[in-house]
């Protein structure tokens, strides 16, 4: 058990796990030098360049060179710097590395973790801000993990690394620093959701930084005395329905919440599964929160604008209460 | 025999091999080709028909272990690697028993255990990951080698260039080989790619290339001994273009009318199976031996192609396997 | 007024658009000769090589050029070929075509109509078959339409053509074919669904082929005194929630059945919509119909197993009645 | 005076029209740094302080009219391109009054009056926004001609591949400028691209290259006005590689310790606005006009900085305005 930072839960897990087995190894630009987040420091010392490696600035090439080199019995772990620049991998991705375990019935497995730091980060802007978890949602074949915790950052970590499927791995960005502790414990398996905060009145499902904010929202409304249940879906393929079942069941009312844009977000998925499952049992319809459908933009005030804060969840599940 | 031929100091019993082989990869697509008229086949089928001379001069410098990938015209390449004949044509017909249960067809025929790490349905995909194929067998310190075939319509894409550069960065034991048929689809290559051509593309990026006659398998056969030997010898990746023609339309489906019928006869004169033939005749090989070739091979697909429609489907419950560990794909999971 | 197919009503629509705006112009492999599909058959040799440009195998310049082609004042019509191929120019979709106007404070425009070709086509496989309008839906700036008939495939493509936006064009490939009655009239506008079928007892709500297979399903139904009404969105962003709201407040009961995978997939932000807006008017639970989360295989009968059939739907629909 | 500079023919009066614009890059890339330090600028800014001489070479062989797209390090090539320097402050600032209302920021510092459309922050994506600029500046018949400027990191993704042959296929009016400043990021960009370099790809791909000293002002100039007029003659698209250095970290918060000293201080010897005032000195430019350049641009970017930290927010209504016709981007609005 130790304090650390979210990066540092993340690299201190990666070397555990480099050391463990001399099939995983690290590829991105900028990571002979620590990586630009520095996300990686320390590594190249320990590990040499070989196995925490440069790369041309070549997302197609990191990604795809990735597939072949899971295929052919490495576990490598790709560095795609800000999730925005995916999207120049989007083929090797989906095309290659989801398909190639079924379109091959089996003869082979794609063991890979994309790293993709997500999210707003102060004025970075329309292509250097995105949240796209809920796109790999809706790809056969991923994982998809958004840590939102330094302990989760390191048993989830600990977890994509021994999976044998090709996981998307989005840490937001503004978490970096976030300080917090991580026991030495076991990974933490994909599909269970994490309680943040109990509570009986409403529930607020969330994931990744926004889970800071709905646990916020939470506290302030404690002080008007209601209770919301926060959870954590930590991992959104497989996502833990039996968790947020149990918990709107319990409440009756649930807000999901996320940084990403709202119109087809996975909140639509969580919100759309469970009005279906426990139709008849809520006492307020399924409330989303999300980004409005718009660019990020660059000036500050403008950002916050689409951001979701404490402020609006907590606004919003007042007005749930009251039904 | 001419004194050229001489100079080529002819092993007659490899080029025996390599002209049975060229016949089992045309009678392959000639069944396949009959699939597809017969409706059992309702995926796209790109057959190699004219090219078997690039399957068979690169595979045959190819180890077991070692790895290749390609593209949607891949059933050649994939034979030539040593795949079960019986196991590729119950994939195309959808078949259980198919290399991959049926699930993939055509273009994603694979076979992992003589190397084969698929076909691809995307144009160049698989350039990526040969190289990330060749980076895996360099840190493993293996000494196996990774080759990627594609068409000369690849050379446009971004793998090309972003592929080629990894693997010469890197120093990875990958081969690169273009099959330059003259065509992308309906499109004259030609007219869509700028500059001198792809071996100066790869030289631009430091990889030594050559250019050879992908009809006349043994200048295939040759060039790749040669690029393979140096890529194994640990000097980082080589480039060959091998030139050809496909002698039928781009799919089972397209009867090609773009192309006019001169060019088309005057292909055939090239046919790479007939030209191995010639030299094999003209080193003494009796016609008896090469007809029994072609023969065989004809006898060898028949039985494969009758025993494929003869397979069951793949069971339902293959549907759901084989997609990920994580998770239950099913929608009433949901 | 005429009868002809799907295909056909595009290429009459375009040859249209093209005499009328000499700025409107294709770009896409194959086109010279008419394009993989036909689509563009005739179409070379009225308007020309310039006018209907072949291009190399280069999706990311294709797309990427159109944007700076529609920037510059012209606008593009880009063939993708197949969906899946569209994942080869991502970053110039989603980061450039869809943001430019945005982050350049409307100093430009980006119009630009991507035809992707969309769908399972019987033994195409993974990678030659996927329906991912759900992605498009959730990226601020793009317009998604999903015709389902020839009619509309003239007026949703006359519109898109003329609209100043970045427009993901999505045509069934299993609908070239399909027959129907082509009007001459105005050009259909973007966010009005259309009542496929009329009727009291449940809405399906559908797109793209899947109209098809629910009005189908809706003739079935019919048959056993059960009266279906089934809504194309014909474009999902925007989509018609008015006409959607008011045939559920009618009928009580929803389905949104998609070819696309369920998970993640649009079904999820029309049921979460609804079933948020209509709480506590609906008889039954929202419910959809989607994919499996499997990559589409390539043998018939596993094929098959992945299709959103009449038989599914009329399964639903009999199900939710009965609530 | 040396002979080879007479030999050059000077254009004094263009020469110190050129230091003039180069001191007012390397004065407005101060003040944002400035904006920086004082955290009035929370996103990142990359200052192109020693590569002025590219920015200005090139720039000034432009039309108003032609198009220009550059990178995440555009400062410089925007306001050679003539946009206005109180604009861009108030963009880097987010604020009102700002090119693009500060919705874009430095790294998409853009100003289509002037013909700049827009810097980029994806690596190379420019490349084919202005293949495809070129192509509709030729669909109309124009005389215009659109440039392109990036970075030596760029030419390792897959568009430099693919637009450049795009550009040369449609013989398009389009000219691409590399900035060889050694680094991409952290990383020695030697050590990531393989073969002889940018030109030798672009030469590849049919396209004419040159390779110049882009600290050298003049030698820029004269190589840009010959492709320049080479691609107006309808020559199609030229190539040139212009060496440099960036004197400061790749972001404002970057203290490039991955340099070694004596290597930045090298550089700073060969900086390009001392070398340009050396060679105005030599042809008898007296230091005082000179000078005047250098405090005129200081006192300019001074008052634009503080104009612009004067300047209001954009109201929020901004926020929602320039997505699309179609359809209401607002949550509510669901
Ligand atoms: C990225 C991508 N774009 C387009 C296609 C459609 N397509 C399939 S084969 C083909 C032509 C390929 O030409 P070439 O690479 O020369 O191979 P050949 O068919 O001649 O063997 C095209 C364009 C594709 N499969 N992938
Ligand atoms: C596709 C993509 N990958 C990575 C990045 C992150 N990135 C920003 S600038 C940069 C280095 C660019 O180097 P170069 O092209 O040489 O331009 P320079 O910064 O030297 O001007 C990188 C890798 C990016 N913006 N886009
Ligand atoms: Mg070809
Ligand atoms: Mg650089």
């Amino acid at each position: 058990m130790a304090v650390m930072t979210y990066a540092d839960a993340a690299k201190t897990t990666l070397a555990e796990e480099m050391r463990r087995d001399p099939l995983v190894w690290c590829l991105g630009e900028d990571l002979g030098r620590g990586g630009v987040f520095g996300q990686y420091k320390g590594l190249p010392e320990e590990f040499g360049p070989q196995r925490i490696s440069d790369a041309p600035i070549s997302e197609a090439a990191i990604l795809g060179a990735a597939v072949g080199a899971a295929m052919t019995g490495t576990r490598p772990v790709v560095e795609m710097r800000f999730a925005d620049f995916a999207l120049c991998a989007v083929d090797e991705l989906v095309n290659q590395a989801a398909k190639a375990r079924y379109m091959f019935g089996g003869q082979t497995k794609v063991p890979l973790v994309v790293r993709e730091p997500m999210g707003m980060w102060r004025s970075s802007a329309a292509q250097h801000s995105q949240s796209l978890e809920s796109w790999y949602t809706h790809i056969p074949g991923l994982v998809v993990v958004c840590p939102a915790t330094p302990h989760d950052n390191r048993g989830l970590l600990k977890t994509a690394i021994r999976s044998d499927d090709p996981v998307v791995y989005m840490e937001h960005k503004n978490l970096w620093a976030l300080e917090g502790e991580v026991p030495d414990g076991d990974p933490i398996p994909f599909g269970v959701a994490r309680i943040a905060r109990a509570g009986t009145d409403v529930t607020i499902v969330s994931w990744s930084a926004t889970v800071h904010a709905a646990t916020e929202a939470a506290e302030s409304l404690a002080s008007e005395g209601i209770e919301a249940e926060v959870i954590d879906l930590r991992t959104l393929w497989p996502w833990d329905k039996r968790a947020v079942f149990a918990s709107v069941e319990k409440t009756g009312r649930l807000i999901v919440a996320h940084e990403s844009v709202q119109v087809g977000g996975f909140g639509a998925e969580v919100a759309a599964t469970v009005a279906d499952a426990l139709f008849g049992k809520l006492k307020a319809p399924v409330k989303r929160l999300g980004s409005p459908r718009v660019p990020i933009a660059y000036a500050p005030p403008l950002e916050d604008m689409l951001r979701v804060t404490p402020a609006k969840i907590a606004e919003m599940a007042r007005t749930l209460v009251q039904q | 025999m001419s004194a050229s031929k001489t100079a080529r100091n002819l092993d007659v019993d490899r080029l025996l091999g390599h002209h049975r082989l060229m016949w089992r990869i045309r009678a392959f697509e000639e069944a396949a080709l009959q699939a597809n008229t017969e409706k059992l086949v309702l995926g796209a089928i790109h057959p190699s028909i004219g090219q078997e001379g690039i399957a068979v001069g690169v595979c045959s410098n190819l180890r077991r272990d070692d790895i290749l990938t390609s593209t949607h015209r891949g059933h050649g390449h994939t034979l030539a690697k040593g795949a079960d004949a019986g196991a590729m044509m119950r994939e195309l017909l959808g078949r259980e028993g198919g290399n991959s249960h049926g699930k993939g067809g055509s273009m994603h025929i694979a076979d992992f255990k003589v190397g084969m790490l698929g076909a691809n349905g995307v144009v160049a995909a698989n350039i990526h990951i040969t190289a990330g194929a060749a980076h895996a067998i360099k840190l493993r310190g293996e000494d196996r080698i990774a080759c990627s075939i594609f068409g000369d319509g690849a050379i446009n894409r971004g793998p090309f260039l972003e592929g080629l550069n990894w693997a010469k960065v890197f120093v990875l034991p990958a081969l690169y080989v273009c099959e330059d048929n003259g065509y992308a689809s309906t499109t004259r290559t030609a007219a869509m790619t700028a500059g001198p051509g792809a071996a100066a593309r790869a030289e631009a990026l430091g990889i030594p290339s050559v250019e050879v006659d992908g009809n006349d398998v043994l200048a295939v056969d040759e060039a790749v001994a040669d690029a393979v030997s140096a890529i194994r010898g640990g000097g980082g990746p080589r480039f060959i273009v091998a030139e050809t023609y496909r002698l039928t339309g781009h799919t089972a489906a397209d009867p090609a009318t773009y192309r006019a019928p001169d060019e088309v006869e005057a292909a055939w004169r090239r046919d790479p199976i007939a030209k191995l033939a010639q030299m094999l005749a003209d080193a003494g090989v009796r016609g008896a031996d090469l007809a029994e070739n072609e023969r065989a091979a004809k006898q060898e697909m028949d039985a494969v192609y009758t025993e494929a429609k003869a397979a069951p489907w793949p069971p339902l419950s293959r549907g759901y396997e084989d997609v990920q560990d994580a998770g239950d794909p099913r929608v009433e999971a949901f």
